[in-house]
């Protein structure tokens, strides 16, 4: 019990980001509808950002913004994590984007956004 | 400091730049536009090349005003060098043998857009040779994947976009495993730059850590390998792959699944260190798949009936080579693995441009019973293909050969019971790719009657152009090149990977 | 045995069930949305499309589907399938675990002496005014320490345009164009000059845009920046098309309006980085000044570049839902 | 350290994630994972992070819900199970195309 409690108040963040990151893993990888597993990937992705975001908070420190001229490490949070997830975000809305556009072709020839199902359409018209 | 080392930092932004010029062009211009900039990236990456021999070391090109741990960094070896130089020739050559099927295939108003993503890919493949820094490696992993999906959606039939979004998806659960892979590792280092973090892994920074670094190279390893379909991942590779028009599918089999490889193999010798890979024992599990990959790929090629999908195929089988060449472990092993690289890129991406040619003679199709007697009908791209088949099937004095041999030596160097495994898993898959290889030779030479007279207008109507030919004799010189000067290429990579760690 | 329940459809909580999937409102019985006008209108515009072929075609892909549900390899297809899911849930499961198991090991969180806090974020923090002259040090950051991987990052925005308009871009010269444009005719889907969201975009979106404006310009004074911004002008350029229609966007965005401001802002950036790169690694001077800290017009090259960050962003995030509007600009 | 208001922000943004992945109808679903985006981007501002706090405000729950709700529009699931036949016709050119495949 103890070592549970040792992990949450330690691994908040950290353990919550994980499980995000299982749940959007999982629905990508086995979820067949494609605008599903499109949702699984920004759950993945943004998980993943939660976590960076959260290896760069430091108890008691202020968001890197130098507003009073004091620019010392002590009284600022670490700048580089908030820098990573910023280039991150915008490269999964793209790919966001690039995927959505997928799945309206894949809609209008196919008719359904099941993955299986229009694998089994390509084999048949395949024959 | 001499002016060769800026080419690295020019070439990369040259690509962006041209991409980008590339979209508001008219196709004609694009494509001209496309062709300057590859020539001008093989004088470049020679350069490179040249300048690193000659001053027989490697250096680092600091992007921007601050110097190593704050800022971005190139950096630039023999290894980057001979890699620059191959993928852009390999690019040069896929998309020159491919122009009239690019011309065929992809939509009229869409055709600069192609180019745009060639040339966007192709700065994507030279970030990731050059790059010093695992984020910036990481974002432009991502260009890949997007350029990548693009140049086989470009098709626009209902097959290629199953298969773009199939290959989406499988390769971002790669950059989802790569990413939080790097995040792990920039929480344990402090550090982004390859050789920063290589400082903090050998001094003692990161003993307390040790059992999250196990993690860490196994999940950047998953990533990297699901992005370069090694065998338990394979299944978006045969489709990717067939969908495709001519160029995209050399492009894709040849240089895309390779820079994930040149990556991986970064990360492992700059980042990592070949002795810590070593001690969590991924690389064992790296060679048990590499195995099964060769094996399993060439029993599905078998299965197939259509040449291109049995080719894809095989690529798997190929891709298997080399990740057991990185699983041995030792240096011998990995210098094969780099050389199989180079050999599986000018063969596979050859193979498939030469069946760019056969289709075209044989009512546009690849099956095995519709190419019979293409020999006859299109004689360059079948001695190309057949050039291919030789190759990979390892005849002596084609580089499929040589890296078979390489890989032998570095079995015989590891003995135990790796050796066993690798020479009984060789030898098996040199018979299963004899099977294939040579029934789709013997197809391609039966003569066959051509009762209506349609074959014959066939050939008369798609006399192939100067372009494809002359692609395809370059091709095949830089096969036999490959098969013959095979031991000056293999002192390049043993000096350039001794210059990694 | 407890007593059978006849009335379990009126619970509350199937209710709430319904409502989460979304089949109905939680206390209306009758139905949710009242969509019938414009169902009707959508077939009526649909009518000349050969309904019949369509038909024809569909009713082809179910017996597809059914042929192959008949064949007896379904069998050993299904068994397959089954022992597939169940491994790929293993995995999941045992990834899942195994990176729970991981963070216990890792640095703890908001602990100042992790390996992360070390000299780079030191120098980044206490040298930043000094050495980029932003005040926000994110936006000297990712502009300037870091600046190769936002170059990427940009193109990666304009090669996800350039792949959308593969997909998507319909050419409105051409006989299957003009078809394709008169069958996916979305102007019939919206309210048609609805009062309310007229008026309410038109108080909306000025300040939106503004708003947007402030975030780029003040990109390394406050949070926000280039990317921000951006897609703030973006949303609200959206909310403008959504509101008056591509009849009124068309007069001030169109795709040439789109390739003008984004392969310039592009280029810009890309000379202007190369400037830097070159003159950082030759060691020669940088001649641009960092200004006082704290203005608008100070930092160098920062501003300029968030403006033309800002500028793709706003022109991709447009032109990724013109695109799925109706294929084009 | 960690207060009774993280907690409850946490816990609903694993409730959101998994009603995301499980819920039947897309429309609910996309607004679900906008207040996914939305609680994330006030963690963000509990980590001290107001930049990316902005940007998940603006991107993640703005321009990606936006290009969800569009996309939704375009594949005729807004208003699905009573409108079988509101499905747009093939399109022309795949037809042409997959003829010769």
């Amino acid at each position: 019990m103890q070592a549970v409690i040792d992990y949450i108040s330690s691994n908040l963040f950290e353990g919550v980001a994980i499980i995000l990151f299982g749940i959007g893993f999982t629905t990508l990888f086995l979820h067949p509808n494609l605008i599903k597993k499109i949702m699984g990937l920004n759950i993945m992705d943004s998980s993943v950002y939660l976590f960076l975001a959260a290896k760069g908070f430091v108890f008691g420190r202020k968001a890197p913004i130098v507003t009073d001229g004091v620019a010392e490490m002590e009284s600022y949070i670490n700048p580089i994590p908030t820098g990573l997830v910023l280039t991150g975000i915008v490269v999964s809305v793209s790919v966001t984007a690039v995927m959505l556009a997928l799945t309206i072709r894949l809609y209008w020839r196919y008719h359904t956004l099941e993955m299986d199902e229009i694998m089994q359409i390509i084999r048949k018209e395949g024959k | 400091m001499d002016l060769c080392t800026n080419f690295p930092m020019f070439s990369i932004i040259l690509c962006l730049m041209c991409g980008v010029v590339c979209s508001v062009l008219k196709k004609n211009m694009a494509r001209y536009v496309t062709y300057g900039l590859l020539t001008v990236l093989v004088v470049l990456s020679a350069a490179v090349l040249g300048y690193t021999v000659s001053i027989d070391g490697s250096f680092i090109y600091q992007m921007g005003h601050f110097g190593a741990p704050f800022g971005n960094e190139l950096r630039a070896g023999v290894l980057e060098g001979v890699f620059t130089v191959f993928f852009s020739v390999i690019m040069y050559l896929s998309v020159i043998a491919g122009e009239k099927h690019i011309y065929e295939d992809v939509e009229e108003s869409k055709i600069n857009l192609y180019y745009t993503l060639i040339c966007l890919m192709m700065s994507s493949l030279l970030a990731l040779t050059y790059t010093n820094d695992v984020f910036t490696a990481y974002v432009f992993v991502e260009i890949n994947t997007i350029t990548a999906a693009g140049l086989v959606a470009v098709m626009g039939n209902g097959r290629a976009y199953f298969s773009s979004a199939k290959y989406m998806i499988m390769s971002l659960l790669g950059s989802g495993l790569l990413l939080i892979g790097i995040t792990l590792l920039y929480d344990v280092t402090g550090h982004l730059l390859l050789s920063n973090i290589k400082y903090a892994v050998v001094t003692s920074t990161i003993k307390e850590y040790a059992e999250p670094f196990t993690i860490i190279i196994a999940l950047i390893t998953i990533g990297l390998s699901i992005k370069s379909a090694l065998f338990p991942f394979h299944s978006w590779l045969p489709d990717a792959h067939t969908a495709s028009t001519i160029s995209s599918s050399a492009i894709l089999s040849s240089l895309v699944l390779k820079a994930y490889i040149v990556l991986l193999i970064k990360i492992y010798y700059r980042a990592i260190g070949w002795e810590t890979v070593l001690e969590t024992g991924v690389n064992d599990i790296v060679f048990v798949f590499g195995i099964m990959a060769m094996i399993f790929g060439s029993v599905f090629a078998i299965a197939q009936k259509d040449v291109k999908r049995m080719t894809a195929y095989s690529s798997v089988a190929q891709i298997g080579y080399i990740f057991m060449g990185i699983g041995i472990g030792n240096a011998a092993g990995v210098v094969a693995a780099v050389f199989h690289i180079f050999a599986h890129g000018a063969t596979k991406s050859m193979i498939f441009t030469s069946l760019g040619g056969i289709k075209e003679v044989s009512r546009h199709s690849t099956k095995l019973d519709a190419i019979k007697g293409a020999g006859y009908r299109n004689k360059v791209a079948s001695v190309a293909f057949a050039v291919g088949a030789f190759s990979m099937v390892g005849i002596p004095f084609f580089p499929g050969f040589v890296s078979k041999i390489n890989f032998a030596d570095a079995a015989i160097d590891a003995g135990g019971p790796k050796m066993i495994v690798i020479l009984v898993a060789l030898a098996v898959s040199t018979v299963l790719n004899c099977i294939y290889f040579f029934r789709a030779l013997i197809c391609l030479y039966t003569p066959v009657s051509d009762p209506g007279g349609r074959l014959t207008e066939e050939v008369d109507n798609t006399k192939p152009t100067a372009k494809y030919i002359g692609a395809m004799a370059f091709f095949i010189v830089a096969n036999l090149f490959l098969g013959t000067f095979s031991d000056m290429i293999i002192k390049l990579i043993t000096r350039g990977l001794s210059m990694f760690s | 045995m407890s007593r059978v329940r006849t009335d379990y459809e009126k619970t509350l909580w199937r209710k709430i069930v319904r409502f989460v999937n979304g089949e109905k409102d939680l206390f209306d019985e009758q139905s949710g949305f009242n969509v019938e006008t414009e169902e009707l209108e959508d077939r009526r515009h649909r009518n000349f499309f050969e309904e019949a072929e369509l038909n024809k075609k569909k009713v082809q892909i179910a017996e597809l589907i059914e042929e192959r549900s008949e064949e007896t390899e379904q069998r050993a297809v299904k068994l397959y399938e089954r022992f597939y899911r169940l491994f790929a849930v293993i995995t999941c499961v045992a990834i899942i675990a195994i990176l729970l198991v991981t963070v216990a090991n890792l640095p703890d969180y908001g602990d100042p002496d992790n390996p992360a806090n070390n000299e780079v974020s030191k120098k980044y923090i206490e040298d930043g005014i000094k050495d980029t002259g932003a005040v926000n040090i994110v936006a000297g950051m990712i502009l300037d320490y870091r600046a190769f991987d936002t170059l990427g990052e940009s193109h990666v925005l304009f090669i996800a345009a350039v792949c959308v308009m593969i997909l998507l871009k319909i050419d409105p010269d051409s006989e299957k164009g003009k078809r394709f444009i008169s069958l996916e005719n979305d102007r019939a889907y919206e309210p048609k000059n609805d009062p309310i969201l007229v008026w309410a975009t038109g108080i909306l979106v000025p300040i939106i845009i503004v708003f947007g404006i402030y975030v780029i310009l003040n990109g390394h004074l406050s949070p926000g920046g280039g990317f921000s911004g951006g897609a703030i002008i973006g949303a609200g350029l959206i909310l403008y098309l959504n509101a008056f229609g591509f009849k009124k966007t068309e007069r001030f965005f169109t795709q040439k309006t789109f390739s003008v401001v984004s392969v310039s802002a592009l280029l810009f950036y890309s000379i202007s980085k190369t400037y830097a790169f070159f003159t950082g690694a030759n060691g020669i001077h940088n001649i641009i000044s960092k200004g006082t800290a704290g203005d608008i017009i100070s930092a160098g090259l920062i501003l300029p570049l968030n403006i033309c960050v800002g500028a793709v962003v706003a022109c991709t995030m447009y032109s990724f839902y013109g695109m799925f509007r109706k294929g084009g600009l | 350290m960690i207060n009774a208001f993280t907690f409850v922000l946490l816990g609903f943004l694993i409730i959101c994630a998994i009603s995301t992945c499980f819920c039947k109808n897309f429309l609910t679903s996309v607004i679900i994972f906008m207040s996914y985006s939305i609680i994330m981007s006030i963690l963000w501002m509990v980590l001290e992070s107001p930049d990316l706090a902005i940007t998940e405000a603006a991107v993640g729950a703005g321009v990606t819900s936006l290009l969800f709700f569009v996309t939704l529009k375009k594949i005729h699931s807004m208003n699905d199970k009573n409108n079988e036949d509101n499905k747009a016709p093939m399109d022309e050119k795949e037809k042409d195309r997959s003829a010769d495949m």
